[in-house]
């Protein structure tokens, strides 16, 4: 590593995550490993990924800072929490790029998906699906977290053009496909739901009406391989998938690389979700991956900032890892 | 052997200390041997390092001390990670934007209400005879439930001085390493000092070694229950308030409250505190916290990958716990 | 020379008010009345609920707590505890899944396999290694999601839909979509575990061993091979529960079953095991998960914001073992 | 009789009664202590004596019933409140904390070190070091600490339950001296157990209960041993224990024997030979190895030297199943250590059954007639029999020999049977044991009542420092040439 001086050609990227075994990031670290591999100028990723808190994410920090990266790619817990240690971070001149998430710290590059756009596009979908009328279930992530909190408000800038539209149920998924799945259970037998609305917690919801034996409903999910599969495969299942790719990662790593290389990126880039809908079976087609996990995003070419082959995300191999 | 044999060992003996300190000494060097490995693992170590493992082990440090005191009273806390958050959330509520001096009164009341808190958990399980595990794993639920009322979204703050007091920097991270020591040396000494020469304090250790022959001997062992869990409760909310001293904002997610309760148990096991209560001391618990924060910078520095890493990290305490235990059967077994 | 007492034991036994004695010694007629008290409160907040379909789902989402929450009692009555259960359920679903390509049978066969070797390790780690078992399942727990994560990039790469056979004993029901296949499952093993506690010597072992393992050693018995069985069916179990919520789910990721590790404690202690061993049964255990299967029902149909449900859960979760303690007169 | 007129008793309960659950452990306890006298509290193993100490002890409150101390009518709701009232007491089961030092037990309590050391030079217990841990310490040793606790509170009644049970003669004698100082000071003392001698030599009076309810206050000099016995057990008991002791047993096969055992500084090179049909008796004072010598032999521990056969072939025990499997069974010295507390007597009778794999799926099929015939055969109380631990100190006992009953053995390793049970039940295991030698058992016999061996055994050999330093015939043996020889003086020496 150390990009200190000029003739050296090669960097070293550190990377701090704070949730682990979680598909999703998963993948976006393959991102950021794919993105490190074909630029070619990165010889090592040092990853920092524990299940943690922003205390424990500001240890991963300063560890990366310590063992001498030149760019750090975070995940962040928190908007503000981890301001302080990113501008030591930069103050000794490494480069830090915040994916996925925003951080408000002076001088970090951030490289987001539109998360108010996420809430709000899927929405839409769904409230005109049901010709504006009807009762929707919002199935949420975690009560708190900023992620959800701008899907919600997106989600109810889209509620206030259908008047029709009553939300019959709030429900908080923890993000988790097994939790998100009994609630769906419950509320479909319940029965009087018109369509539903999920913060990325798709494919159980799909399963639990299967389960129930009921009627589907519209359903609006994520780019996730096994949802996208029920798109196209499952019988009487109209719905949308609403991308949300973790590929943002290669974004950030891209970003991080120009920063390094001289080149001048812009210092906060947002992505704008596609919605792709189960009557547009050709894209969808083109989005899935039979031999991909459910919890999978094939949508991971993002012009112009990643330069890898998709089939380098799923190796999910860095440089200098055989 | 006799009173004339048992009477050996007025002057000090080394086979004696090491029988009784012999853990908490040997958790210590393993930390201090691990430091020395860091550094020499990293291109450069000095005072960024130092203070960056010191006050990031805070929250876990204290979280230690305080499932240690609760532990030796023959209890057990599964609360004190959404203590730690529901503390951290009602501090940077009420910390935002006050001077240093209103928001140490605002620490001591934070700490207060810990304390109380967590007493009343420990009269419940004394008037209810519902095992600890229970109440705790109940009020774990509630408490994180009250942090996100108190904070709904990550935010808040809190004073420079306060950062400043926790972490040495009013940023929150820097390279004066003193004052976080500090914070770690004084509350663990002073929390030794209480549970070993004080009335109350052996009066912990003696209903969690024996309630029985505690009660018999008119110690009031559901007393030094509540005292216990009130003392708990303090140390789990100085974790919350040293949280906040390190990101300078609340959060209030139930996942880290579970994480760290799971951890903080973690530490007093590897620190020397049996479960079962009366044996072992916060002073061990208080190095393992500090071990188990600096094992996954190690690892990484040694270019382990994470997910290897956890699985290196499980494995390594694993056998720590293994050899001593194995040593522990050695010396029962001998002579 | 045998001087025998019967009389005395006449004499000797007070009146005892009829239905105390009844409760007390029949603590599980408390469960049940809470149960139902339960399901009724459910029902006046969304009545919808006592439909054939609400009651069915309560089985169906208690069914894979119920089957893991065994595991946790099995081990709690030998004193020990499985913080473990969540990945190694997880561990053998996502086995289960990346396997079913090749046939259900072979997916649950590896399935069972993951958890009953995770299990045996967790067993020689307490039984013969003497590791706390806190520390020894929960560095597992964290070696396993380590180990699976790395896997799912290499040789556990691709799929993880789970194949079709699974999904219906894990998420299908009959009889007119009424009975839930898992509940069939849950209910062979409750009678398997239940008549194994109470009519087998291991079971006699398991209770001894939790209640003093000196005297057990004592007694000429190998405590480790009661340790390393009780670990091993512990993990079996476990893996069981996760194959069974892999078909619920119809998928699986890495993250499939770790909320249910503090549950499946919570239920077997609701139903009146000790955590300090020796004491309880899995009848408890079984109420105790259908309490609490109900119970996030029941706070779904609440809508009200997480903050509430928490605190409510809680609440309910301390007030239920309180009564238990109650009216048991257990201290 | 009761109390001269016109002297005001010191305590006196009225009508005292206690129930557990459903279990009556007290009915109707009338006491009456005088001041300056040693008052013995007699009864047979669950007749509730344990049970009214902890009511005057304020640790369990009685549901009926009042307790006066000099005529004043006192609650004692906490031990504390006892202890206030002049009352301090020495449990049954020793009430110091394990994983505390000497020093810090006292200073748990408030109690001043330098009383406690004075008392404890009086029972020459004076070198005790005050830091070592509780659970360092033998028991004996911890007998005499709970003792000088008690006395330096200063209580004008000392109350002490069956604190010689656990203690051998010479250290049972201190405790008598200052039984008699205190009494000569003008207090009195409640005294508990199970040994008539002590009592007939020790107390003014005796109040004895049966069932949980005062039977008989008298004194013991006028109604005698036999008086005695026969109020605790409403019955005339024939003969005294070890009468049942059969024609000396044919010596049978060696069926255990122990070749130069060394252990630590423990054991020092002991040997001797068991024969299948014969009780060999083994004598000793307190530390001098036996513990240790048991443990070796039970399979606990690995000797570090010598050889332990069995018929003939070696035991190399890894744990005590290797010395199970064998038929090499032990009875513990402490009963705690082999109890199931919280299980059924019958659980606990069974659980050696289940010694092998291939016993663990099913329950024994014989498994209940066999606990039936060892509760039969033992008598054993099975009032509280859902749950061991609630049973009588005697009761508990009782299980731990009779699991052995049921499980079937060769060899019996006895430690200490017989403490802290009252003399029916004492002659029941006495002549347990002796029926069990004559069906061919080989049964080796630690008891710290000398007196006893004799009536018992047919060997003895005597244990000190470690090593077996005399052998002596039943017949000839007496409880002082075993005294003798057990302080190391060899009997010829004596003559
Ligand atoms: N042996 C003991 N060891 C430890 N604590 C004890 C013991 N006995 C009693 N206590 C505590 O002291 C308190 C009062 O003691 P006591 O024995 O009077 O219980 P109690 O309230 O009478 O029980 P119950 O009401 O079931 O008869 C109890 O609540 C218990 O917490
Ligand atoms: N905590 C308890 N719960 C239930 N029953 C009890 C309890 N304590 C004592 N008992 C019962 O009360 C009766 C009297 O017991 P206690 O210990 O007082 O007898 P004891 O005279 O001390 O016998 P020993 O001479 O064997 O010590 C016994 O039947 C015993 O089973
Ligand atoms: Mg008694
Ligand atoms: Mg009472």
């Amino acid at each position: 590593g150390g990009g200190d001086s000029a003739e050296d050609e090669t960097y070293t990227i550190g990377v701090s995550n704070t949730l682990a075994g979680n598909g999703w990031r998963e993948q976006m670290i393959c991102a950021i490993k794919a993105q490190a591999l074909a630029s070619g100028v990165v010889d090592e990723v040092v990853l920092q990924n524990e299940n943690t808190d922003t205390t424990g994410q500001i240890g991963q920090i300063e560890s990366l800072i310590s063992q001498g990266v030149d760019a750090i790619i975070i995940n962040p817990t928190e908007r503000e929490g981890l301001n302080s240690v990113i501008e030591e971070a930069i103050s000794q001149g490494i480069v830090v790029v915040a994916v996925d998430q925003a951080v408000t710290a002076e001088g970090a590059y951030v490289a987001t998906n539109d998360q108010v756009a996420y809430g709000e596009l899927g929405a839409r979908w769904l409230f005109d699906q049901l010709g504006g009328e009807g009762n929707v279930v919002e199935m949420r992530g975690i009560d708190g977290v900023p992620a959800d909190t701008d899907r919600h408000a997106g989600f109810e800038a889209a509620l206030a053009d259908y008047p029709g539209i009553t939300v019959s149920q709030e429900t908080f998924t923890g993000w988790d496909p097994t939790t998100g799945g009994q609630q769906a259970l419950d509320i479909i037998s319940a029965g009087d739901v018109d369509g539903i609305w999920t913060s990325g917690i798709d494919y159980t919801v799909v399963e639990a009406f299967q389960s129930a034996g009921a009627e589907f409903v519209p359903i609006v999910g994520a780019d996730n391989n096994g949802f996208i599969d029920q798109l196209l495969n499952v019988e009487g299942l109209t719905g949308a998938a609403v991308t949300n790719p973790p590929a943002i990662g290669g974004v950030g790593a891209a970003i991080a690389i120009q920063a390094l290389t001289g080149e001048e990126p812009e210092q906060v880039v947002t992505l704008t979700p596609e919605v792709f809908a189960s009557d547009d079976q050709a894209s969808l087609e083109e989005l899935f991956d039979p031999d991909q996990q459910v919890g999978w995003s094939t949508y991971v070419e993002i012009e112009p900032y990643t330069t890898y082959e998709a089939s380098q995300v799923s190796d999910c191999v860095g440089p200098g890892e055989e | 052997m006799t009173a004339e044999t048992a009477g050996r060992s007025t002057r000090f003996d080394w086979s004696t200390w090491l029988r009784r300190r012999g853990w908490t000494a040997g958790v210590w060097l393993l930390l201090l041997l691990m430091i020395l490995w860091y550094s020499a693992l990293i291109p450069k170590f000095g005072g960024f390092q130092i203070a960056s493992i010191s006050k990031n082990s805070l929250p876990l440090v204290y979280l230690a001390i305080g499932q240690a005191v609760i532990v030796i009273a023959g209890g057990i806390d599964l609360s004190v990670g959404a203590m730690l958050i529901l503390s951290n959330s009602i501090a940077a509520q009420l910390m935002f934007e006050q001077p240093f001096g209103v928001t140490l009164a605002i620490a001591v009341l934070v700490i207060l209400i810990g304390a109380v808190i967590n007493g009343v958990v420990g009269w419940i399980i004394t008037v209810s005879r519902v095992p600890d595990i229970v109440v705790t794993l109940a009020t774990s639920f509630s408490l994180s439930g009250v942090a996100l009322l108190v904070l709904p979204s990550p935010g808040g703050g809190t004073s420079e001085g306060f950062r400043a007091m926790f972490t040495g920097s009013t940023t929150g991270s820097g390279s004066n390493f003193w004052p976080s020591l500090v914070a770690i040396a004084i509350p663990m000494a002073l929390a030794a000092w209480w549970m070993k020469n004080t009335r109350t304090g052996l009066s912990l250790y003696a209903t969690g070694s024996s309630p029985t022959a505690a009660y018999l001997s008119g110690v009031r062992t559901a007393r030094a229950k509540i005292v216990s869990y009130a003392v708990g409760g303090g140390f789990s909310a100085l974790a919350g308030l040293s949280a906040l001293a390190i990101t300078g904002s609340g959060e209030s997610r139930a996942a880290t409250g579970s994480l760290f309760t799971l951890r903080s148990v973690a530490a007093i096991v590897l620190g020397g505190v049996a479960l079962t209560g009366g044996i072992g001391s916060v002073v061990g618990a208080a190095a393992a916290g500090i071990i188990l924060f600096t094992l996954s910078p190690i690892l990484s520095a040694m270019g382990i990958d994470p997910n290897s890493a956890q699985v290196v990290q499980g494995v390594l305490i694993v056998v720590v716990m293994m050899v001593a235990g194995i040593i522990e059967l050695r010396r029962q077994r001998a002579g | 020379m045998t001087i025998s007492n019967a009389p005395m034991i006449e004499m000797e036994v007070l009146p005892d008010s009829k239905w105390r004695t009844a409760l007390r010694d029949h603590p599980l007629l408390v469960l049940g009345i809470v149960l139902i008290a339960l399901v009724i409160a459910t029902a006046i907040i969304e009545p919808r609920y006592l439909g054939v379909s609400g009651l069915r789902n309560t089985v169906l989402i208690a069914a894979p707590l119920g089957i893991m929450a065994a595991a946790q009692t099995i081990l709690m009555l030998t004193g020990g505890i499985d913080l473990s259960v969540g990945m190694i359920a997880t561990a053998a679903a996502y086995v289960a899944g990346n396997q079913s390509p090749n046939g259900a049978a072979i997916a649950i066969v590896l399935g069972l396999l993951v958890g009953v070797v995770a299990g045996s390790v967790n067993g020689v780690g307490v039984g013969l290694f003497r590791v706390n078992p806190l520390i020894m399942t929960l560095a597992m727990s964290a070696i396993l999601l380590g180990l699976f994560t790395a896997l799912s990039f290499t040789v556990l790469q691709g799929s993880t839909t789970v194949a079709q056979f699974i999904k219906t004993i894990g998420g299908g029901s009959f009889l007119g979509n009424r009975i839930p296949y898992n509940a069939l499952v849950w209910a062979a093993v409750s009678v398997l575990i239940i008549y194994g506690l109470r009519r087998t010597g291991l079971g006699r072992l398991l209770y001894a061993v939790g209640d003093n393992p000196i005297a057990v050693r004592l007694a000429g018995i190998r405590i480790w091979q009661v340790q390393i069985a009780a670990y091993a069916i512990a993990g079996l179990l476990a893996a069981l529960a996760g194959i069974l919520l892999a078909g619920r789910t119809g998928a699986v990721d890495l993250q499939l079953a770790v909320n249910f590790l503090l549950p499946s404690v919570a239920a077997a202690v609701i139903g009146g095991t000790s955590i300090f061993g020796g004491i309880g049964s899995y009848s408890g255990t079984i109420l105790g998960a259908l309490i609490l299967g109900v119970l996030t029902t029941m706070l779904t149909f609440l809508d009200a914001g997480q903050a509430i449900q928490q605190i409510v859960y809680g609440g309910i979760v301390l007030g239920l073992a309180w009564l238990y303690a109650r009216v048991t007169g257990t201290s | 009789m009761t109390i001269e007129p016109g002297v005001r008793p010191l305590l006196s309960t009225r009508a005292v009664a206690k129930s557990f659950g459903n279990v009556i452990a007290l009915r109707s306890v009338e006491l009456d202590v005088a001041p300056g006298e040693i008052h013995a509290l007699l009864g047979a193993n669950g007749a509730g004596k344990s049970t009214l100490v902890k009511i005057l002890s304020g640790v369990y409150q009685a549901d009926a019933g009042d307790v006066e101390v000099e005529g004043e009518s006192v609650r004692l709701s906490t031990p504390a409140a006892a202890v206030a009232a002049g009352l301090a007491t020495v449990f049954q089961d020793p009430a110091l904390i394990p994983d505390l030092t000497v020093g810090q037990n006292l200073r748990l309590t408030g109690i001043d070190e330098g009383e406690v050391r004075v008392w404890l030079e009086r029972m020459d217990g004076a070198s005790l070091d005050f830091g070592a841990l509780i659970r360092e310490l033998p028991l004996p040793l911890l007998r005499l600490l709970d003792l000088a606790r008690a006395l330096a509170l200063e209580p004008s009644l000392l109350m002490l339950d069956e604190i010689t049970a656990a203690l051998p003669a010479d250290q049972a004698e201190h405790v008598f001296t200052v039984m008699e100082e205190w009494r000569s000071r003008g207090n009195s003392v409640l005294f508990i157990t199970h040994r008539l001698g002590e009592v007939m030599r020790m107390c003014d009076r005796a109040t004895v209960l049966r069932d949980g309810r005062t039977v008989a206050s008298v004194a013991p000099q006028e109604v005698g041993e036999s008086g005695l016995v026969e109020a605790m057990l409403g019955e005339v008991v024939h003969g005294e224990p070890g009468a049942v002791r059969t024609a000396r047993a044919g010596v049978g096969q060696v069926l255990l024997e122990a070749v130069d055992i060394g252990s630590g500084d423990k054991v020092n090179g002991v040997s001797f030979r068991l024969h299948a049909g014969e009780v060999l008796g083994l004598a000793a004072l307190e530390g001098q190895g036996q513990d240790r010598l048991f443990e070796v032999l039970a399979g606990d521990r690995r000797p570090d030297r010598g050889e332990i056969l069995v018929k003939g072939a070696s035991l190399r025990a890894r744990s005590p199943y290797d010395a199970v499997a064998r038929g090499v069974v032990l009875v513990p010295p402490d009963r705690l250590l082999a109890l199931l507390p919280q299980r059924s007597v019958r659980e606990n009778l069974g659980l050696p059954l289940y010694d092998r794999i291939r016993r663990w799926f099913s329950v024994a099929r014989d498994e209940k007639e066999k606990v039936a015939d060892a509760i039969d055969r033992l008598s054993i109380d099975t009032r509280a029999a859902r749950q061991a631990g609630r049973l009588s100190g005697g009761n508990q006992q009782k299980v731990v020999l009779g699991r052995w009953l049921t499980a079937g053995f060769q060899v019996l390793l006895c430690f200490d049977p017989t403490r802290g049970i009252d003399v029916r039940t004492k002659a029941q295991i006495y002549g347990l044991i002796r029926e069990l030698a004559a069906d061919g058992a080989a049964v080796l016999l630690y008891t710290s009542e000398l007196a006893e061996i004799p009536l018992v055994c047919d060997r003895v050999q005597v244990l000190y420092r470690g090593s077996i330093v005399d052998e002596q015939p039943a017949e000839s043996a007496t409880e002082e040439s075993l005294l003798t020889a057990a302080h190391g003086i060899r009997s010829e020496e004596v003559a």
